[in-house]
């Protein structure tokens, strides 16, 4: 009564789960990053150097700006993108 | 320093920058009227394109170029993001601007009729900022944006006829693929960000192979399948013949230059994020690599085979695209299963080497890459120009276009020996390169590759005669051959082709064989960021 | 050590619940349920990796008390940018999802593939 | 979609205002409290948009054109795209923040102790913050309005 289409699938999401399982429980425990110095470098030094108080803000705009330059692209594409597939097609091709 | 000077210093977040403002500024010029829109759009591109022509002679002359995004030097615990342009980022780059400038000419006639082109442009300028921005950049985090960007505008692109239940149906399968893949990679970049708190990739590479965990095979794995789906590998391939099918053929070729961005995205992460470890852990290149192997024998075998059943004329081209994309991972799949012996040093370190036809395969599949990317654009260009001017894709339909389509059929007849790797066009060089190194590997790869090579050319005999020659049928009597903006952007493909077939050492040797050495060893890669970059 | 990575274990099953939806279920918007799903999950595994232990929110506005450990900020803002990644292409699939209903009446991907 | 009853559209004119004016706080004090160009954006177009379900597709069609709202989603995308391009004309790397440190608006580097009263900082962020927010209530509302206007005569509604 299982199609083999059902059974490949079983099959991928098992391994999918076992990798998934296993990575969760070797990466850091939860709440304890174990090599956080990134982040204590923000924490410390996002205020003179960007003068934002909120250190989320001062990465998002100032340190990974370039990320999001691409998150508006991102947004601006999907916009452009549903518009043009809802326009009011005429029979021309 | 002068203008030119400060032009190339600043030229990596430039030749990002260009497209998206034009991009930005298409759907406002485009309320003024359609020829100054295009006139703009072309404009952009060229001036982008000739930026990267100007970027990739320096690179190639002088080396590898780092951009620090919002600071002028970096700080030790890497917190900004990087670009960073070597060979092989510029030599992509390339590929991706000539086709997404081509496609833009092409589709000013081809597109003429069509309604909704100001979004049109507006997403063929995002994706091209896409691509050129998933080749350039030196984050990860970075990389998973500029990825989902070209997945969402090429998955738009190709549903463009929305009145045809088949392009929406590719673009559904397209999208949720591509979204499938993207996902992976956020999660990889989540368990490496996890592991060592770091986005940089010059970073991770450096510090991966010190402490080869399970979590960074698992993030390898992860990354290599997703990147490997989204390039069009066999077991989920089903997607690539659907988009460049169904697609308008203008878009086809620009989602095929979006595909090989992937493909770079494979190599990036096979021989620089992870090169430390395949050059020093000898059983996990061989397995890698043998894997790779087997799936892009299947792909080449699955790809001709279906190419042989197909009347569809677009379809059967999207289908030797997918036996080209099994040649690209032939090659990487034999430099990684061709490590033979592992020396290890006192010190705990352990250097694996290669023999030296490893390097030329390698050498051939990324000669593929620049080669393919011209050849299938061409054949697709045909196409669009057969439908264009006949408005029919089956090819019982078609017959006896030769007469009157004349110059679209000597194209035709380019891209035909160029695909199927035929000496004066440039698909012989590379392909002879892949035949003579996966032959020391294992002879019967290089009999697959041959025979598929050979089988392409019977399909592709076998469309022109029935495309082209033939009686001609009165109802394609008065068909006359595309306009001219079509023919442009055809001949200059077709004129690549050709040098590139003549003159397959020049380009060799001062485009190819550095960006393989820039792969191989990415000792240079770390160091110009680790050790201080500009 | 187990009890620490309870959360991660709610982002295994939403990553696992969204991958099913969009392996075994048929209906179109099942399956965008699907990658939401997905989506969500890997979202959550990005914030889970940035939190500290009895930590405050990386703000300086109203002087935190100077002891107080702060949570980590580039996984907050990588998942905003994700979590817009998510909405975009949300809404493009489903405006493919309008389009096919309209032009096949059916929301079953079996029967969509067909030539019509 | 279809209009919704009188109570509906009187408690909506009640309750948009105040989102709107929320909206705007998060979107203008993203570098001082959580928040910032995408979410106080997010906010008024979910103000729009129940503005939107309130008086059905047909009025808003009417109201608001598709064109006006790509004309604001595009000038706030070139304002984004530019001031990352001024970064690399006055400060020398692209996305510097070359605001910090001078003294006209938002130029001031806030101390230890500040205050969400002291506004006038954070350099370039600020700007960034309206242009991405501009974008995106213009975007968001964009694809609410297509897609009610998309699915339209699809169910047939009013």
């Amino acid at each position: 009564m299982f199609s083999n289409r059902d059974l490949f699938g079983a099959l991928f999401l098992s391994v999918v789960a076992g990798f998934l399982i296993f990575s969760i429980f070797t990466i850091h425990p939860f709440g304890f990053p174990n090599t956080p110095e990134m982040d204590d470098y923000i924490i410390n030094n996002c205020q003179e150097e960007t003068g934002a108080n909120n250190g989320v803000t001062s990465v998002v705009f100032d340190y990974r700006g370039m990320d999001t330059l691409g998150e508006a692209t991102v947004l601006f594409t999907a916009v452009a993108a549903v518009v043009m597939l809802l326009r009011r097609v005429k029979k021309n091709d | 320093m002068n203008f030119l000077e400060t032009i190339l210093i600043h030229s990596p977040p430039l030749i990002v920058a260009i497209p998206l403002l034009a991009a930005f500024l298409t759907p406002l010029i485009g309320k003024l009227n359609e020829k100054v829109r295009n006139g703009f759009v072309i404009l952009c591109l060229l001036a982008n394109t000739s930026l990267v022509f100007y970027l990739a002679t320096d690179v190639l002359n002088n080396g590898l170029h780092t951009y620090i995004f919002g600071a002028k030097e970096s700080t030790l615990p890497i917190v900004r993001i990087f670009f960073e342009v070597d060979e092989i980022g510029i030599l992509m780059a390339v590929i991706s601007s000539i086709l997404s400038l081509l496609v833009v000419i092409y589709s000013w006639s081809f597109m003429k009729k069509s309604t909704g082109l100001s979004k049109y442009y507006t997403l063929i300028l995002l994706l091209t900022a896409g691509m050129l921005g998933m080749e350039l950049t030196g984050d990860m985090f970075n990389f998973f944006v500029f990825l989902e960007i070209t997945s969402i505008s090429s998955c738009a692109l190709i549903a463009f006829w929305t009145d045809r239940g088949l392009s929406i149906d590719a673009a559904f399968k397209y999208i949720v693929i591509s979204t499938i893949g993207a996902l992976f990679v956020l999660f990889a970049v989540a368990l490496l960000y996890g592991q060592y708190n770091a986005l940089n990739m010059a970073f991770l590479a450096e510090s991966i192979p010190v402490n080869f965990t399970f979590i960074d095979k698992i993030a390898l794995v992860v990354l290599l399948a997703a990147l490997a789906m989204k390039a069009g590998i066999v077991p989920m391939h089903m997607w690539l013949p659907d988009a460049y099918g169904r697609a308008p053929a203008a878009v086809a070729v620009v989602v095929v230059s979006a595909t090989l961005a992937s493909l770079y995205g494979v190599l990036r992460i096979c021989f620089t994020l992870y090169g430390g470890i395949f050059n020093s852990i000898y059983v996990s290149s061989q397995a890698i690599g043998g894997f790779i192997v087997i799936l892009a024998i299947l792909t080449m075998l699955i790809g001709v085979l279906m190419a042989l059943r197909q009347s569809d004329f677009k379809r059967l081209i999207a289908f030797s695209a997918l036996a080209e994309v099994g040649y690209m991972f032939l090659g990487v799949g034999t430099r990684l299963a061709s490590a033979t012996s592992v020396t290890s040093y006192t010190d705990g370190s352990s250097m694996v080497t290669f023999p030296a036809y490893s390097k030329t395969a390698l050498a051939g599949s990324v000669f593929h890459i620049f080669n393919d990317a011209l050849d299938i654009g061409l054949l697709l260009l045909v196409a669009g120009a057969v439908y264009y001017a006949t408005k029919e894709t089956s090819m019982n339909k078609l017959g006896g276009l030769a007469r009157n389509m004349r110059y679209t059929t000597v194209f035709f007849i380019i891209g035909l020996l160029a695909v199927s790797g035929i000496p004066p066009m440039n698909g012989f060089a590379s392909k002879l390169i892949i035949y003579e190194s996966t032959y020391q590997l294992n002879p019967l790869l290089s009999i697959i590759a041959v025979l598929s090579s050979i089988m392409l050319l019977a399909v592709f005999v076998k469309v022109f005669h029935s495309v082209f020659l033939g009686p001609s049928q009165n109802k394609f009597k008065d068909t006359v051959d595309v306009p001219k903006s079509m023919l442009i952007s055809m001949a200059v493909i077709a004129g690549i082709i050709v040098f590139i077939g003549l003159f397959p050492n020049i380009v060799f040797d001062n485009l190819i064989s550095p960006a393989v050495d820039a792969l191989v060893d990415n000792s240079e890669y770390i160091s110009s960021v680790l050790g201080g970059g500009v | 050590m187990m009890a620490y990575n309870l959360p991660y274990l709610a982002v295994v099953a939403l990553v696992i619940i969204g991958l099913y939806a969009l392996l075994f279920r048929r209906n179109l918007i099942k399956m965008v349920i699907g990658i939401t799903l997905i989506e969500s999950g890997v979202n959550l595994f990005l914030i889970t990796l940035g939190f500290r232990k009895d930590s405050v929110a990386p703000i300086y506005t109203g002087a935190p008390s100077s002891k107080s450990v702060m949570s980590l900020p580039v996984p907050q803002a990588l998942t905003l940018t994700s979590i817009v990644i998510g909405v975009a292409v949300l809404a493009l699939m489903l405006t493919l999802v309008i389009h096919l209903y309209r032009h096949y009446g059916t929301l079953d991907s079996g029967k969509i593939g067909g030539e019509k | 979609m279809t209009e919704m009853s009188k109570i509906v559209k009187t408690i909506t004119n009640i309750a948009f205002p105040f989102v709107l004016i929320y909206g705007l706080y998060v979107i203008s004090h993203g570098h001082l409290t959580p928040g910032g160009g995408f979410q106080g954006g997010a906010v008024v177009a979910s103000g729009l948009a129940m503005i939107l379900v309130a008086y059905g597709s047909n009025w808003a069609i009417k109201k608001v054109k598709e064109k006006d709202l790509s004309i604001f989603e595009s000038l706030g995308a070139i304002g984004f795209i530019s001031l990352a391009i001024l970064g690399l004309i006055f400060g020398s790397v692209f996305f510097k923040n070359f605001l910090t440190g001078k003294e006209i608006l938002f130029g001031k580097i806030p101390e230890f102790g500040s205050t969400i009263a002291n506004i006038n900082t954070a350099g370039v962020i600020p700007w960034m913050n309206f242009a991405v927010g501009l974008k995106v209530i213009a975007g968001l509302f964009a694809i609410v309005l297509v897609m009610a206007y998309g699915t339209r005569h699809l169910k047939g509604g009013a």
